[in-house]
């Protein structure tokens, strides 16, 4: 159809990504082993969504592709997660 | 609104109630008034009456008058049905326990004095908790009366507690699913005047089974086995339910399986011993493993004597 | 709609046999109107089993005791007659059907976007049916756990609860891929100038539909899994010898379930919003408040699951959260009744049968939802859950909602597809008939479900009799009416009148093409100018 | 179908759709997760200890290059370097049988310790231990069959690219292919922190 112009991203950028997700792979595994407690947890799946974040927007071309694709994994992922909390709800209240 | 009981057969009826006859007059008013709506324009505006529709593409006004009510009688409706159950959440302090234990497919009932019955036993105006124990897979506690009913979930023991209004009988259901005789899972609870339930649980003999020592020992096995709910998953017929019969199997040998590993073993009074305290250890073939539960605690050495003889009794 | 609709010269989708015969060319074509006729067989054939297992049921409960069957057999029965009526029938029946056959029409498509997608949905349909209906006679005996499964008693049984759980699986996958064609469809094959708002209402509730059956159904995909993993590896997620939390499991499988009946009712209600526009000769009333409740309803219902779990034992903080979302996605389906019957006001109404359908259904249907704001109350629930009453309810709304809609909808579109006109005054006899029985049968349950009888019973006490002698022959009254009206059909398809292209008067698209359609259905995609329900 | 006008946009429409199901087929999984840690906090602690971070580390990054190498050859195919995109797409599949590979070596390493659902070792070792190490091998079991289809898949992109079935105007289905792959990739990005990295 007319409308497609498809969007070539460059081999730089995209080994350019995979550096950097290689470094956070090595940071989060970094942060676990010098044990933060807690935090360590929840630093670690921060950069698992920041890993995830790359992955969709340039790896999987949502940045390039019309919005509707964008609209619909965000509201995914936005209810992914209120049915843990409301999961949670149960089991951390009982 | 509905007569099963007595008004006051517990504390919580009044506030249940309430709930149950707003949400319901709110609900007849609109299903009598919208159906009659209905049926009023299709016979006005019949094709034959009315043969040139008016068009109109809605109303704002409208839609915010039924999208604003119903959203204020809805949360009308969840306050008081909050309000109804709240109370049922926090059992008070000084409240008599009781434990239910509920296993396929009976209840018992365990009293503070290490009394145990098949029915409840309660003292009327006096709060009672219910600690609620189910060993094999999932029941449900409820008392129609009472408006209580709360699931019993194995490795979970949950609490539910009632003050009951008026001494009587009522009914005590199994409501949650539980396998071949679900349906059979009821019995009852009694309501007794204080000074009356005070006698009653100073006995602590009569609970035990009606054993009557001028019976044979097979019958008085028979009657073991009739009091802990046996013979709803085993036979004496010879024909297989959940559990094997126990005709035909004094004797002889059978095929099991232990640890995993199939072997044959001869049934002795060892063996039914075993059945009895870990039934799980060897698995009669083409039955289910943990269906049965141990009855250690339950039955004592000398019951299980008698169960004996009654097995020996059926094959003779 | 407009004149740039031509009524083609072209041979009929069901003269059009792709150069195959028999059989073949209805199991090989990929034409959304044969396979939506397809699910039609199918879904019919499943049904018929399952209403002989709800009777079966119904004769057992006419007196205390045993008198037709014993235990086991009735529990077996509730079970399968639970499933096969649920992820055989109403999951799959509206959408599956007329989904399939009008959804390409109603947008001016010539069919949906995944044309052998769609067949192999349907093939995959079969193979899981026939999964489900095969363990009511393989080995171990029919599956006695409740279509819910709960564990424990899931893993202990030893009847045939995998080919059942299996088959639930693989008909999930049927449904996630009829969700995802239809959303793909919807989005990108709308005639030019159909947009989202000037879509008719049938087609936005597919659409919502189609999302739940997309996001809803992998839950319960995964919740089989795990049990089949439970009784195949051991592994002991729900198993509370083993640390697991039954619980859990109950959340998992309503996490899925609950969505699940809303995606049986949005089509109905779909099909409502078609037919008393039509028979009443009037645009519909609020168009944009319909389509928005439609998505409120999917969106809303996909966090309320925990209604069917309030006895459970859950945290008071999640009873509070349920209870209250279950009362608010009771709301859009208000305004849907408000809007239907408002649309009536100075319509001109013509009542044939499918508009004595779409006005039983809204009545049926308000008793339906208005006892789910009974049982969506704390106090009311914890007294009337897991009784008749839920019963009642759930067959008043599942069954007085989709299965009205389905039979008015039947109706209906029966010249589209047919090309013919069944019998109008045999089928108001039948509908007769069967809303009367109708009322019978499920009227006492929810009596019996206040006095306190327990559901899965398959013996009560003496005490519950009466109210169950005049359900269980409500049951014999309403199967005749429905054996009048199915009778009539079958006859009708062959032998009744020749229809025209519009006998209703109808202004969606699927009335401006012939009966019943070409295989292409337009001959040229037809562009739209007009919103959608336009009469004058 | 070929007679139809061709939609990428629909047919990408389709891929993404499926994969939130997918998404939501491992959501409930995550939400079992999310429960049983919450309800035996230590326990999965200390048996997250059981697993090689070692190899677990080696296996992400082995995954994340072969995500980037499958976007490349998409990039490739755009630019019409047909020997180039078919190469990445071979590299991709052999990155993935590393990666099984690996994965066979660390679950026989637990089967060798007697840590396997059912086992008797698992059993003693208490609740938290059975349902860790069950969701261990349930979810990375569930992946490693993804990266199995994804494999499958992705050989048939190969042939299609070497047969010029797709080609540098119509290689939608090479980019949902690689979608398909990115989502496995995606999954395993969030399973390495919550099962190794739980310290
Ligand atoms: C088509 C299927 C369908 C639909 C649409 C619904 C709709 C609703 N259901 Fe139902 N339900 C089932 C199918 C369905 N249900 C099934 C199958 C079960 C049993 C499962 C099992 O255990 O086996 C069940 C069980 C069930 C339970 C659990 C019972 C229990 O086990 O304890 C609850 C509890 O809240 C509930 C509530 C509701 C509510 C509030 C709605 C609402 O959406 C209804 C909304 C509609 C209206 C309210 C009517 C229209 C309103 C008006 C005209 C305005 C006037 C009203 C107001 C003032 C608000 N349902
Ligand atoms: C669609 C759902 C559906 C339908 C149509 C029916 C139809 C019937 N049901 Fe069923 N029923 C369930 C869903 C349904 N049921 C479920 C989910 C359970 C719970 C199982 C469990 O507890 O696990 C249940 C349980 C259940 C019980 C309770 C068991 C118990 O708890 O003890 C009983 C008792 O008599 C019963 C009776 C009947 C009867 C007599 C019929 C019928 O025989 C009536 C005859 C019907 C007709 C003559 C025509 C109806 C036509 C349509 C619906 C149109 C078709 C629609 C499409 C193709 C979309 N059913
Ligand atoms: C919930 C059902 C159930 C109940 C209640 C039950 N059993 Fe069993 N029983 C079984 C099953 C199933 C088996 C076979 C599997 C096994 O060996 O554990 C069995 C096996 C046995 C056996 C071994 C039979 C053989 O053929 O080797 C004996 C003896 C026995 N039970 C006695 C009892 C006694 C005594 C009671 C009551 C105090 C009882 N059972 C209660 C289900 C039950
Ligand atoms: Cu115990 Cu039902
Ligand atoms: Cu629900």
């Amino acid at each position: 159809m007319a409308e497609e112009k498809h969007h070539i991203i460059s081999y730089q950028k995209l080994l350019g990504v995979l550096g950097i997700l290689i470094v956070l792979t090595l940071l989060s595994v970094a942060i676990t082993e010098i044990e933060l407690s807690r935090w360590a947890t929840i630093a670690a799946l921060l950069i698992a969504g920041i890993k995830s974040t790359f992955v969709l927007l340039i790896f999987m071309h949502l940045r390039f592709d019309q919005r509707i694709f964008r609209v619909m994994v965000g509201l995914i992922i936005a209810l992914v997660l209120v049915v843990i909390f409301i999961t949670m709800l149960d089991f951390m209240f009982r | 609104m509905y007569d099963i009981s007595p008004e006051n057969a517990s504390n919580f009826v009044a506030g249940v109630d309430l709930a149950f006859v707003i949400i319901l007059g709110v609900s007849v008013f609109f299903l009598v008034a919208i159906t009659g709506v209905m049926i009023y324009f299709i016979r006005k505006y019949r094709r034959d009456k009315h043969p040139k529709a008016i068009q109109n593409e809605g109303s704002l006004k409208l839609e915010l008058i039924w999208t604003i009510i119903p959203l204020l009688l809805v949360l009308v409706m969840f306050y008081f049905g909050w309000m109804g159950w709240k109370p049922m959440k926090t059992p008070p302090e000084d409240a008599m326990k009781v434990t239910a234990i509920a296993r396929m497919w009976n209840f018992k009932f365990e009293y503070e004095n290490g009394k145990l019955t098949d029915s409840l036993y309660v003292p009327v105006n006096q709060p009672v908790v219910l600690d609620l124990k189910a060993l094999d897979v999932l029941h449900s506690l409820y008392i129609p009366a009472f408006r209580v009913k709360e699931d019993m979930v194995p490795g979970n023991i949950k609490q539910m507690w009632f003050i009951p209004g008026q001494v009587g009988s009522y009914d005590l259901f199994c409501t949650e699913y539980c396998g071949l005789d679900h349906s059979y899972m009821y019995t009852g609870v009694r309501v007794m005047a204080e000074e009356e339930f005070a006698e009653w649980m100073k006995d602590t003999t009569a609970t035990a089974p009606a054993v009557d020592e001028s019976m044979t020992p097979a019958q008085q096995g028979f009657e073991i086995l009739k009091s802990n709910g046996c013979n709803a998953c085993h036979s004496s017929d010879g024909s297989k339910l959940v559990g094997p019969s126990y005709r035909g199997i004094w004797g002889e040998t059978q095929e099991v399986t232990t640890a995993g590993e199939k072997r044959e073993i001869t049934v002795d009074e060892e063996y039914i011993r075993r059945s009895i305290y870990d039934p799980n250890a060897d698995i009669v073939d083409g039955f289910n493993k943990g269906l049965m539960l141990s009855y250690e605690g339950l039955v004592t050495e000398e019951e299980i004597d008698l169960i004996i003889e009654y097995i020996k009794s059926l094959d003779e | 709609m407009s004149e740039t609709v031509k009524q083609g010269a072209h041979k009929s989708y069901l003269e059009e046999t792709g150069g195959r015969k028999g059989i073949f060319k209805w199991i090989l074509s990929t034409d959304h109107k044969r396979i939506g006729l397809l699910y039609l067989y199918s879904i019919m054939t499943w049904f018929v089993i399952g209403v002989a297992l709800g009777i079966m049921m119904k004769l057992e409960l006419i007196a205390p005791g045993k008198t037709i069957m014993g235990a086991q057999a009735y529990n077996a029965t509730f079970t399968v007659h639970g499933v096969i009526m649920i992820f055989l029938i109403v999951i799959p029946g509206l959408p599956a059907v007329f989904g399939n056959f009008l959804l390409p029409i109603q947008i001016g498509a010539k069919d949906v976007a995944f044309p052998k997608l769609n067949l192999f949905s349907w093939y995959i349909y079969v193979a899981g049916s026939i999964l489900v209906v095969a363990s009511l006679f393989a080995g171990g005996g029919p599956p006695d756990t409740g279509w819910t499964f709960y564990a424990p008693y899931s893993f202990k049984t030893g009847t045939n609860m995998l080919p059942a759980v299996v088959g639930a699986f693989v008909l999930g996958f049927s449904s996630i891929l009829t969700g995802l064609n239809f959303l793909v469809t919807i989005h990108r094959l709308r005639a030019p100038g159909m947009t989202f708002m000037k879509m008719p209402v049938f087609p936005w509730t597919l659409y919502g539909t189609a999302w739940i059956q997309l996001l809803a159904t992998p839950i319960v995909g995964i919740t089989l899994l795990m049990v089949l993993g439970e009784r195949i590896f051991n592994i002991g997620f729900f198993d509370p010898a083993k640390g697991g939390d039954p619980i859990l499991y109950q959340h998992l499988f309503w996490i899925y379930s609950h969505p699940a009946v809303y995606i049986m009712i949005l089509p109905a209600m779909g099909a409502i919003s078609e037919i008393i526009p039509t028979f009443s000769r009037k645009t519909i009333f609020g168009y944009r408040f319909i389509v928005i409740s439609t998505l409120a309803i999917a969106f809303v219902g996909y966090f309320v699951w925990g209604h069917h779990m309030f006895t459970s034992g859950m945290s008071g903080t999640a009873l509070f959260t349920f209870s209250i979302l279950t009362f608010i996605v009771a709301i859009p389906s208000a305004i849907k009744v408000f809007n239907w019957v408002a649309t009536m006001h100075q319509g001109s109404i013509l009542l044939k049968t499918p508009f004595m359908w779409a006005a039983s259904f809204i009545f049926v249907f308000l008793i339906g939802g208005l006892t789910g704001l009974v049982l969506g109350a704390l106090a009311t629930n914890v007294h009337v859950h897991d009784t008749a009453f839920v019963v009642g309810h759930f067959h008043f709304i599942v069954f007085g909602g989709t299965g009205f809609a389905f039979f008015g909808a039947v109706h209906y579109w029966f010249p589209k597809i047919y090309g013919r006109m069944y019998d109008e005054s045999w089928a108001k006899t039948g509908w007769l008939i069967f809303f009367i029985g109708y009322l019978a049968l499920y009227g006492p349950m929810l009596y019996l479900g206040i006095k306190g009888m327990p559901r899965r019973y398959f013996d009560y006490l003496p005490e519950y009799h009466g109210p169950n002698i005049l359900s269980s022959l409500g049951a014999l009254v309403m199967v005749s009416g429905f054996l009048i009206i199915l009778i009539n059909l079958i006859r009708s398809a062959r032998h009744g009148e020749k229809a025209e292209a519009n006998p209703w008067g109808g202004t969606n698209l699927e009335w401006q093409i012939s009966s019943p359609p070409s295989l292409e259905n337009f001959d040229e995609i037809p562009t739209i100018d007009k919103a959608t329900y336009k009469y004058d | 179908m070929s007679q139809v006008h061709r939609d990428d946009i629909g047919s990408k429409m389709g891929m993404w759709l499926f994969i939130f199901t997918e998404l939501l087929l491992f959501g409930g999984l995550f939400i079992t997760y999310a429960v049983y840690r919450y309800l035996h906090p230590e326990a999965f602690h200390l048996a997250s200890q059981e697993l090689d971070v070692p190899i677990g580390t080696i296996n992400t990054i082995i995954l994340l290059i072969s995500s980037a190498t499958i976007a490349m050859s998409v990039t490739a195919i755009q630019q019409k370097k047909k020997k180039l995109s078919l190469g990445l797409i071979a590299a991709t599949i052999i990155l993935a049988a590393v990666f099984l590979v690996n994965k066979y070596f660390e679950w026989g390493a637990k089967f060798d310790h007697g840590i396997f659902p059912g086992s008797e070792y698992l059993d003693q070792l208490g609740y938290g231990d059975v349902l860790f190490f069950g969701l261990y091998f349930f979810m990375t079991g569930l992946h490693a069959f993804h990266i199995i289809i994804g494999m499958v898949v992705l050989g048939f992109m190969y042939v299609y690219v070497k047969n010029d079935r797709l080609t540098h105007d119509n290689f939608q289905l090479l980019e949902n292919g690689g979608l398909y792959w990115h989502l496995v990739d995606l999954i395993w990005i969030f399973l390495f922190p919550l099962f190794y990295l739980i310290a």
